[in-house]
């Protein structure tokens, strides 16, 4: 970890701290169709984050009085293990996790073809192990994957990264050394790829618009590695199961 | 049957969108009339009561003294917490929305805190042991919309009126203060709906009802961002997000003035 | 604040700390029809204190086993701003708040012609943000005028007051320095003032009956001073709503 | 269904109040009868149960070390807790009624604070340090009316019982004790509920449901008053207040002899 | 209290430190039926436990969803005093209290005739008042004494008690002492006695299967002592009724 | 309608267990398949993710540091956290069950605890001052009955890879370790459910539904045993006990060689 008021560089002769370039990511691991009793599931591990997402739905919406007619609901819970962080984190959800859960659910929403089910919801979980900077990326690209698994009728995934500022520079997900710099700037985002859309955007920290400009380019770009690897993923479950009976 | 009405007032505003007009006569990039009104609390040492259109916010500070994080022994901190209050409107009651009420607190304390509209090192009373935390609480008390910018400059107005309180033997005096707390920025919030493909400035309820997403971005002076959030099912393009973050910048220099 | 054991003379010469008679009233502010959204509403200044009240309702009572086929019911909260008092309150609502909402809510009952509302529910918010000895009185006092405002059909308006014993003295509406007196006695009082019937009485502190015989007698009095004031702000209200469309 | 049967048998109440009578016989003005039993449980510091007719309740105390309010170096304190057990009665299964539970407990504790019954400096054991909170807890076990008197007897009878633990190294040696805790005043509750006009002591449960006020009245000696409550959605007049802290100054005589 | 290392015998010349024989269990005394409002109802005192039973029902099972077709439910709650403890109890139910609340219930399900009562339920409530070893033995043997009270048909009583090992003892009844000791195992059993059927069991600490076997038989024993005061407090309870009108 | 495809399922197993069969094939006194797999979190000081036939469950251990009890001035301790996530079972999404989850805790603890596998005075920092706590998470991920067991199994093995923080002015510095938790045993856990007479090692869900009654024996070594737990509605036998502690001495040895 970086000591107070020590200068340090992020970005030495085109290479950061961990040895990447500044617009590669970490290496991503992903499998689908991990947990039997869940209708869609998938397992992630993005540089040190471990992540399992567990999809149940589409099924009634309950309690009644929360139904919608006309589209189906996307009930999202990010939650993060008890040792999934440097200090022990209280068992209780708290209002980082809630603030997670309620963007990431509806970033994923206009992924879904809710109006084929009106009256339902779709309840996706999303549980952390491991951490490193990135967790909520990783969700949201762990969920829309095990959305697919699920069968669930989409236009597209949703693929997620973070990008942002560390020393002065613009860069690809941030890792944790990388979050913690003095200048640091992080901006989670998440696009449908095929139209570029943005369904997720956050920033903290401050930043001009050339800056800007210049970092939503990068995670749009970071974005489409990570689809790369979730139709990889994908791929590789229905392959098995056609191989499979 | 409420759902219904509302439906259909949602249709209304997304039929004149169209047009590029809007249920209250506004530009599609005007704000409502914004009013502060300071120190509406003698107990508070700092507050404000700020009105955006029919959208009414009460902010307070309170300055207390508590033991600074072992990782910043030097540095005091904020701390932001909203109530949509039941009193604000009929669909509050059965219980308010909290995920929303927690968006909004953690949005508005994003863009004072990495807007470094306080140098937290200035709240610092002794390395180590002593340092301020100032409580930042705001009360929704009438939602008609935009609760993101009217906290946003509820807090920062109360911000910009609060005194520090005289410390002796390592408590508050009480009613007695050392002087006042300065602020190194002035950021705020500026939300824009997107309704119908249009971008829409400071959404009134209705207008909410009828959004497709929300894109809120905090400036801290005219050339600096400190915090975006994207809300709601819908999705923004790329330009569209440059269109609302050129919006804030315009935005924000309005309002500075009233804070 | 009073330094312990230093002998304070309450009342001097007639006057009190803060120049008042010893049966005067804090200024006392009050503006009908604040909030757009409630049905009723009321802002009330009083000394320091300054209070807000909403009123919704008559509407269907939720859930429905609370119903009463009979009369409709009252229901008060009474919340205090963490800003509003001298150390920072703790958001959440304590014992103190819930006692103060019972009662109250109990001392507006009499004065609504609640049988005309079978099944029904009137909720009652009252918020406080600043206070300085007297804010139960003050949310009354406010919570009745804003009924009247949501045009609930009432037999009388209920006003409030503090009334109560320091430094040896009987006098009426004590603020804090008054109420932090050793031997200071507390008794928020509230009357329907035609019939003069006690709606809301409690009592804090040692004192002899000759001496609440005194104290209702200012109390009753103080009450039709406030009674004075409602009417007045609730004709200001109508007379704007007659000279508006 | 219930509710109904409720209905009727409070009709039959208020009949018969209006003969002058009551449905268990009592006069008016006549108290139900009192049992004390003291020393219900070794591992409190003081307790008793205590019933009124069929009501019916257990209370502990338990002396707690802890630091002194700042503003209050040289005194001790009182934390009064209040359940309305299940068991008490099927109406509280439902959740039990935590509203009642705490403004019986509120008005328990000010009888027994603005009464003076301890006097809060003999609890103090290092000024500005140390000091001991009588942690004064009671149960609801059968329930048939007037908690609040049944409850405030409970209390007094259970601090009139209560001993002080040996402290060494500035904690409690267990099941040892340095002497009884000393009461200055013996404050108790009065209840009336005004039924069909007329005042009626200590109100059975269904008188209660018939009620249309209540009324109660602590006193601490044979000249002065400490606490007052009225409940209930009706109304006293002032001539009615005096007459019901009349009978508080007999009803407190009587019961004086029992704690 | 036995200080830290210090070697004591817990039997000596077969008699325990409180003057036992290992086999013996504390005084206890039972009384049926003492709470007007109950369906059914029991006090007891077993060495220092005081412990008080009330029993409500069979009556529907709210809410509905709850409800089982098929048989009765039985719910259990255990509460300790905040002074039924040597420290004062956090007035909330604590994990300790669930637990013993689950086991505890399940150990009397056996017990009665639940098939007879589909879609309702019965509800036990336990409040401890004091302690010392063995409460929830006490809470058990009284409960089944009052679900007799109520009237509900049963196969047999539930009678439990505690059986452990100190100082290298196998004996009944533990008392708190004799918990503390350094090698105390505490094993609470429940049987239904005419048929020696084992309804709780639990344990804590190492012991062998040797001293296992020795242990159940003690605990056995002891359950049938428990049986017999469990028998005559509810004669003496039905010899009152017959007497009384 | 769920709950009568569950009482057909249940039924089937019952008849199944009469001819001395199971569901899945098993022999009545046989374990599923147990996976053990360390290191599933850097962050956690020890972790492991068990399977145990479909029942998955991951655990992770963080060392706190803390104060001792004033009772045990020179002893550490652990404290064991279950939960049953709603995505481990569409039954579990309901509110899940949070009195089974502490029960499975409190057994598991016991187990730990009782079974003397980690000796407490080895977590002591500075006597009467400063101890680890060993926090003990588990998050059963795919429920298929048994979570007792796959709890015991993953916390052991989690203890088993768990790391001892470097201390610095009595604070934990992040990532760096001065050691390994050392365990002075092997604690395990056995649950057997008796169904229709007959005693059914390790049962699935489905069995779980068709139990009358379930018992879980924790062994520390081939000779003590450290806990018991008897649940469910049902009954055993002095003899079924007897019957279920040899299966449990025989099921701890091999799953000793998997932790």
């Amino acid at each position: 970890m970086a000591k107070k008021d020590e200068k340090i560089e992020y970005v030495k002769n085109g290479k950061r701290l961990d040895g990447r370039k500044v617009d590669e990511i970490r290496p991503l691991k992903m499998k689908v169709g991990v947990l039997p009793n869940a209708d869609g599931s998938a397992y992630l591990e993005w540089g040190q984050n471990k992540v399992l997402v567990g999809v149940h739905g589409p099924k009634e919406a309950l309690p009644k009085h929360k139904q919608n007619p006309y589209k189906g609901l996307v009930r999202f819970t990010y939650r993060m293990a008890t040792f999934s962080v440097p200090d022990r984190k209280n068992p209780r959800p708290g209002r980082r996790e809630s603030e997670i859960s309620k963007v990431s659910g509806e970033a994923l929403e206009k992924s879904i073809f809710l109006e084929r089910f009106p009256n339902c919801a779709i309840d996706i979980y999303v549980e952390i192990f491991d951490s490193n900077a990135g967790s909520r990326a990783a969700g949201i690209t762990a969920a829309s994957v095990a959305l697919a698994d699920a069968g669930i009728p989409m236009k597209d995934l949703v693929c997620a990264v973070g990008v942002g500022k560390a020393g002065g520079e613009i860069i690809l997900d941030l890792n944790k050394d990388e979050e913690d710099a003095p200048d640091a700037v992080d901006i989670p985002i998440a696009i449908m790829p095929r139209t570029e859309e943005i369904v997720l955007l956050q920033m903290d920290g401050p930043i001009t618009k050339p800056e800007w400009n210049k970092a939503v380019k990068l995670g749009i770009q970071g974005c489409n590695q990570v689809y790369e690897a979730q139709k990889v993923a994908l791929r590789e479950k229905f392959a098995k199961v056609e191989k499979g009976k | 049957m409420e759902k219904m009405i509302w439906d259909i007032e949602a249709n209304k505003v997304t039929s004149l969108i169209k047009e590029g007009k809007r249920v209250d006569g506004r530009k599609l990039d005007e704000r409502r009339k914004v009013t502060v009104l300071k120190n509406i609390s003698d107990n508070a040492d700092g507050s404000a009561k700020v009105t955006l259109g029919k959208t009414e916010v009460m902010a307070g500070v309170k300055m207390v003294l508590g033991t600074p994080y072992p990782d910043n022994p030097d540095k005091g901190t904020i701390s932001v917490g909203v109530e949509l209050l039941p009193l604000a409107s009929p669909q509050f009651e059965v219980g308010p929305p909290r995920e929303n009420a927690i968006e909004i607190a953690r949005v508005v304390d994003r863009g004072i805190r990495e807007g470094k509209a306080i140098d937290f090192k200035s709240l610092c009373v002794r390395e180590g042991e002593l340092v301020w935390i100032a409580f930042i609480d705001f009360y929704v008390t009438n939602y008609d919309g935009n609760a993101f910018d009217a906290g946003s400059i509820a807090a920062l107005a109360a911000l910009n009126e609060t005194k520090i309180p005289k410390i002796e033997d390592d408590k508050v005096v009480k009613h007695e203060y050392s002087g006042k707390l300065k602020l190194a920025k002035q950021p705020l919030l500026t939300t824009v709906s997107k309704i119908a493909g249009n971008l829409v400035l400071d959404p009134v309820l209705i207008e909410e009802k009828a959004q497709d997403a929300r894109f809120s971005c905090a400036v801290s002076d005219d050339k600096t961002m400190c915090a975006f959030q994207k809300g709601f099912g819908g999705s923004f393009k790329v330009s569209e997000i440059d269109e609302c973050i050129d919006l804030s910048f315009k935005s924000a220099k309005e309002l500075r003035k009233l804070v």
